[in-house]
């Protein structure tokens, strides 16, 4: 005979303010099987779990059913309290009364009579709980890093640092990411690139770290601790392992049209090109697009230039790489994919599609950057000239309501302090430059950020404008008209100005979603990576093994990005210092009394888990049958329950989700 | 379409939510306060392959007026594949139902992922008002299992 | 009438929801008729929202409105300042009674220095 | 005919190659033919009949004739073994082999596919030989729209060709007549067949493809095992989950309904399952080869439509 004990967990207000709980640990009191039914303010303090350990021990208790919070929260807390108490961990189930039922209604009688309903579900399916026993599987000592900026760069390197293997999967030809293309850091304005090019320099000679730039992940299969991980390489046409990195190609490419993604198409490169200087790996790339050779190639002429081959001593050029796709194993994983300034397009009152002058501050930041297409002078794009006068416009795409077509809902968090940072260094080389920064609130929490920001008014004269913009007109002289309001002085204003610099709201890099797809794990509604708990699970994603760094799981700045890449890191070391992994025992389970050898099972399989035996069965009268049937290999199960569908005889059943289970679920819902 | 002779009549659904996506896009709805009727009571499989016909009859003989399964979107499914048999089936499932003569959009599969909590929500309210209008479903129902 | 009920009805009749409204001031910055007018998009949308009514209703400025609709187009929280400036018109022009302009009387009143975006917010205006 | 049969039976008897011979045999009247095991030549000139009468299926047969082959076998092994334990220089008996002759006529050879496919069958224990319908005569719907199938998986073939082409068959038009109703005719429609039902179970019995190790319906772990039917909901149940069960399994042989003593046209369920299969995810015979997979062991990413396809394609006059 089963004996359950019932715990209703008010959750402060949050069940007990919409659900009668007393009703409901009354009701469940009575259900049959039951022989212990109480309420707490929360069962999940050591308190409400040490009463659970308590009444298991004292009411001897077969199982246990929690009436609190969805099972994604708390589960593994109650079942490890129930193992502590000597119960089976998998004798425990919960009822969602939180997620699912106070929050999601406001009628307290109905959210009772869900709540009463949910407890009597629990409460069938753990009479019908068996107790299962994990088994263990072995782990992958090798981690694999999605993106190789900053945040990607320190993860990898915490990780060789604890002594094991990384890989880091850029898609770009160089790590380094949007830091490298910074040119100072706030509030300190420290050179980003002498700050970044040394990290980077580490991670190319760090013996456990292997970088494999211009790759994307593009299959994820398996599961935490043996994820197996298909790697797409694209070629670069130079032979990685063979090029020095001299340049020699360069100055012989004849091609030098072709838009620098790395400047952000502000200047053009040549078809063989190395990104920057300090690029790891320090390897050219040739644009097929634009290369003279690959062109006639194209077109049947192999004899077209050719120039960059001939050039090349150590023979590094190789116009026939082919994408290749490379399959690793892996335990963990840390995402890493980073953000990208919004597309711009959409907001033609700010003329950025009309005039070479409007650019993002990214652009901006190449603008200044020495090892930028000005190398370093502050010039505009349109005629090369020192702009005297400069608009900052804040929140473009930031903070937009949940209906717009245009940007986002959310704040950027970076750009009051970049655009402070912008200013300050724009008048710090260029005083007779005049700095405008048209602002909705200027947001500085943060060490030494306020006072960063006061500097830029006091000390460097910027005039922050309250108010937005709304119009930019460029002029026949050239000049742009910024129309804006001042809302502390109540008028409309009109700037004449060199140059507009154009805050642009960050988002989650495009290949965010596939990437979360493919590893199986969730995303919010603006392509953020969602963590497992946003106030104490922010570095792991909710699939296990999964971990989230930097602004893939929201905006963030470079210190909060290194604090999280070290401490997604550090959850990752956690799980890679682990030799075996304890499996998921809720598994299918054939009756091999039942089964048929049909082989259905094994046809719907995604694991290959279910493979055939033939097995001696007694009969009656002395005799003997040997039958085909099927073998669940349960360290290779995933428990997804496609194989009991599939079984015409009902032979195979879900540890944990049994038939018998899930029909009694239903039965004591309606 | 059938009205409903009882008064007090609200309709009786059951939502198989599998595990990875849809249960948590459930949580979602609840996270962000998104109200939905309470008498969808949801059931959490591991994916939604996991649902066996035989559930649904059953939901239905035992007095629901409406089955829903959400699963993963295509594509998405954490076990890569559960989803796409999950369909076939339900198709298949679905279209006997409806040759059997049970009203159509009595069941239904919605793909939700665990970052739809609004879609979660919107999917249910949808489906309460669709059922409502149906009405009470008695052509599957089991007399013997009718409560009070 | 009561302040409240005032607010309640042009609340109504424009559909707008000022609460939405972040004050950035981007309505403001992109008014055409900025210089003509006594109160501005923006403060439209806070008076409304303070039940500051009066000075509205007595106020010019909800004849300056071209109804040119860039506030409402650029609003980054989809506020529709243009609607709200168009509820005070009408409420206004409701309370004075039935003595509206027809639409057909409208190109009486037509003079050649008239914009013409004002002649159509006219007809968009006076055809209810 | 009969006498070719009979005939041919007797040879391979005769010459060893063959223990065992699953035909018809005669009952009380001439159109009352039960199949039968024959071990001798004289029992095959007694009793042995092939006419038009012989509608039975044999296929299902072969599961429980050749499982008392395989366990004479598997039982020899075991003792072999067990013998050995007790003494290291113990002479291992033979392995008993037997074979048992089968007669399917084309129809039943898909069957006989199928439950090979689905290891019911060992392919080794039987010996199977193609014969022609006999102008059955109250074959039910399934004669009066056959689809000529043409013989799968027979060793050899007597009096039809191993390459028959195919007839255009109107099999689905009695499906297609029910799909125009109303969702409430066909509601009527169905409750009435199946208030006759009585829950015997012979459709379940005489199905080739109902062989499993425990019939979910008799297996007292699931919820499936209630035999008395108490109301129209019971056999309702059971006959979407009996359908669900063959679905894509079912070569539509039309023995369920045939044996059904209250004829219920049972085939329409089955059908319906085929017919669906056919239209959404592309023609499939069960049971034409021992490779293709059937329509729920596979998927196409891509190309499945999503579930409402059911309610855009049907015919139901309400969708007006």
């Amino acid at each position: 005979m089963e004996r359950i004990g019932v715990f209703v967990c008010h959750c402060g207000t949050n069940i007990a303010g919409t659900v009668d709980v007393e009703k409901v640990a009354e009701e469940l009191g009575k259900v049959d099987g039951v022989v212990y039914s109480t309420h707490y303010t929360y069962m999940c303090s050591s308190a409400g779990q040490q009463m659970i350990e308590d009444h298991i021990k004292n009411d001897k208790l077969t199982g246990v059913v929690l009436c609190s919070c969805s099972p994604r929260m708390h589960e593994k807390t109650f079942r490890s309290c129930a193992e502590r108490a000597g119960l089976n961990p998998f004798k425990v189930e919960v009822a969602n009364i939180r997620e699912q039922t106070s929050w999601v209604m406001k009628d307290m009688e109905q959210a009772t009579e869900k709540a009463i309903a949910l407890g009597k579900a629990a409460i069938a399916k753990t009479i019908l709980d068996t107790p299962l026993i994990a088994g263990e599987t072995p782990m992958t000592k090798r981690a694999l890093v999605i993106g190789g900026g900053i945040a990607g760069i320190t993860a990898a390197l915490d990780i060789a640092d604890a002594g094991f293997p990384v890989d880091i999967v850029e898609k770009d030809y160089t790590v380094g990411g949007k830091m490298a293309k910074l040119d100072k850091t706030f509030p300190t304005l420290d050179c980003a690139s002498c700050i970044v090019t040394p990290k980077m320099t580490e991670v190319s000679q760090n013996p456990n770290i292997r970088i494999l730039s211009a790759s994307e992940v593009c299959r994820v299969s398996g599961y935490i601790g043996n994820f197996e991980i298909d790697i797409k390489r694209h070629p670069r046409y130079v032979d990685e392992t063979k090029c020095t990195g001299c340049g020699a190609c360069i100055e012989k490419c004849p091609n030098k049209k072709v838009p620098n993604s790395f400047n952000l198409g502000l200047n053009n490169r040549k078809a063989i090109d190395i990104p920057f200087a300090q690029a790891v790996p320090k390897v050219a790339n040739i644009d097929a697009t634009y290369c003279l050779h690959m062109k006639g190639l194209a077109n049947g002429k192999d004899n077209v230039c050719g120039f960059c081959e001939k050039a090349c001593a150590a023979g590094a050029i190789k116009f026939d790489q082919k994408e290749e796709i490379i399959t690793e194993k892996y335990g963990a994983i840390i995402v890493a994919t980073g953000y990208n300034p919004i597309s711009l397009e959409k907001f033609d009152e700010y003329a950025y599609n009309q005039s070479p002058d409007v650019v993002s501050s990214l652009e901006f930041e190449r603008l200044c950057n020495a090892s930028g297409p000005t190398n370093g002078h502050l010039l505009r794009p349109s005629d090369g000239k020192e702009p005297k006068t400069i608009v900052f416009v804040q929140c473009v795409g930031s903070r937009c309501s949940a209906d717009s077509t245009k940007g986002h809902e959310y704040c950027s968090k970076i750009c009051c302090m970049y655009t402070a940072k912008h200013a300050i260094l724009t008048r710090d080389h260029y005083p007779d430059t005049n700095c405008y920064v048209f602002y909705i609130d200027v947001r500085t929490p943060g060490k030494l950020f306020d006072e960063f920001y006061r500097r830029a008014v006091e000390q460097y004269g910027v005039h922050y404008i309250k108010g937005q913009v709304g119009k930019v007109t460029p002029q026949s002289d050239g000049t742009l008209d910024v129309q804006g309001s001042d809302l502390i002085l109540n008028k409309q204003v009109h700037i004449k100005a060199d140059m507009v610099v154009l805050a642009a709201s960050i988002e989650a890099d495009k290949s965010a979603r596939p990437l979360a797809t493919m590893l199986t794990t969730s995303m919010d509604n603006n392509d953020f990576f969602l963590e497992a708990h946003a106030k104490l699970r922010p570095v792991e994603s909710p699939t296990a093994g999964i971990f989230l760094a930097g602004c893939c799981q929201g905006p963030k700045d470079i210190p909060e990005t290194v604090a999280q890449s070290s401490g997604a890191a550090a959850k990752a070391i956690c799980l890679l210092v682990k030799d075996k992994l304890k499996n998921d025992p809720c598994t299918a389970n054939p009756d091999e009394n039942a089964c048929n050898g049909c082989g259905q099972c094994a046809n719907v399989c995604p694991y290959g888990a279910i493979s055939y035996i033939d097995k001696d069965f007694r009969g009656p009268n002395r005799t003997t049958i040997t039958r085909h049937v099927s073998q669940v290999n349960s360290a290779m199960c995933h428990g997804c329950g496609a194989c009991t569908v599939a079984c015409p005889s009902g032979a195979m059943d879900l540890k944990g989700f049994s038939n018998k289970q899930i029909l009694a679920e239903v039965d004591s819902v309606l | 379409m059938i009205m409903s002779e009882n008064k007090n009549w609200t309709p009786k659904i059951v939502a198989f939510c599998c595990n990875w996506c849809s249960y948590a896009g459930a949580d979602l709805a609840g996270n962000n306060r998104l109200e939905y009727p309470g008498n969808v009571k949801i059931i959490r499989i591991p994916c939604s392959c996991r649902l066996n016909p035989l559930f649904i009859l059953r939901a239905f003989q035992r007095g629901a007026d409406g089955v829903i399964l959400c699963g993963c979107h295509p594509g998405d499914c954490h076990y890569s594949t559960g989803n796409y048999f999950a369909r076939r089936r339900m198709t298949l499932l679905f279209s006997m139902l409806d040759f059997l003569g049970i009203e159509k959009g009595r069941t239904r599969v919605e793909w939700c992922s665990a970052a739809e909590g609004v879609r979660f929500a919107g999917i249910m309210n949808d489906f309460v008002k669709q059922i409502t209008e149906l009405g009470e479903c008695k052509k599957l129902e089991d007399v013997r299992c009718k409560t009070n | 009438m009561e302040a409240d009920l005032t607010k309640e009805i042009i609340l109504q009749k424009s559909g707008v929801n000022p609460k939405k409204c972040m004050v950035c001031g981007k309505c403001s910055a992109t008014c055409p008729n900025y210089d003509a007018m006594e109160y501005h998009p923006h403060q439209f949308v806070q008076m409304v929202e303070n039940g500051d009514l009066e000075p509205l209703l007595q106020s010019k400025s909800i004849y300056a409105c071209l109804s040119c609709f860039a506030c409402l187009e650029r609003c980054p929280r989809q506020v529709e300042p243009a609607k709200l400036i168009d509820g005070v018109r009408a409420f206004v022009e409701g309370q004075r009674g039935p003595h509206r302009l027809d639409p057909v009387q409208v190109p009486e009143h037509l003079d050649d220095d008239m914009p013409q975006q004002a002649i159509v917010s006219a007809f968009r205006k006076y055809k209810r | 005919m009969q006498d070719k049969l009979i005939a041919r039976a007797k040879e391979l008897l005769a010459e060893g190659k063959v223990q065992k011979v699953v035909g018809w045999k005669k009952g009380l009247f001439e159109d009352d033919i039960t199949p039968a095991v024959f071990t001798t030549a004289e029992e095959l000139d007694k009793d042995f009949v092939f006419n038009k009468y012989c509608k039975a299926n044999l296929s299902k047969y072969l599961v429980k004739i050749t499982r008392e082959i395989e366990v004479a076998k598997s039982t020899t092994r075991m003792n072999n073994t067990m013998a050995k334990q007790r003494d290291p220089n113990a002479e291992d008996k033979p392995i008993p082999q037997a074979v048992v002759l089968v007669f399917l006529k084309p129809s039943d050879t898909y069957s006989f596919t199928q439950l090979l496919k689905e290891n019911r069958i060992t392919r080794g224990d039987v010996y199977a030989i193609g014969v022609p319908c006999q102008d059955t005569l109250d074959g039910g719907d399934v004669c009066e729209n056959c689809k000529n199938k043409k013989p799968v998986s027979c060793d050899e073939l007597i009096g039809i060709e191993a390459d028959i082409e195919p007839v255009e068959s109107a099999r689905m038009a009695e499906v297609a007549k029910l799909e125009a109703m109303t969702a409430d005719e066909r509601d009527a429609f169905w409750k009435n067949e199946f208030s006759r039902c009585l829950r015997c179970n012979a459709c379940r019995d005489i199905c080739p493809a109902c062989t499993c190790e425990k019939c979910v319906f008799d297996n007292n772990k699931l919820y499936t095992s209630q035999k008395v039917a108490e109301t129209n909901f019971e056999e309702s149940l059971f006959h979407i989950i009996r359908a669900w069960h063959v679905a894509g399994r079912c070569t539509d042989c039309g023995e369920c309904s045939r044996v059904c003593p209250q004829h219920i046209p049972l085939y329409l369920l089955n059908r319906k399952f085929i017919k669906d299969i056919n239209e959404i995810y592309g023609e499939y015979q069960a049971g034409s080869d021992m490779e293709t997979k059937p329509a729920m062991l596979t998927f196409n990413a891509e190309g499945d439509p999503e579930t409402t396809i059911v309610y855009d394609r049907s015919h139901d006059k309400e969708a007006e």
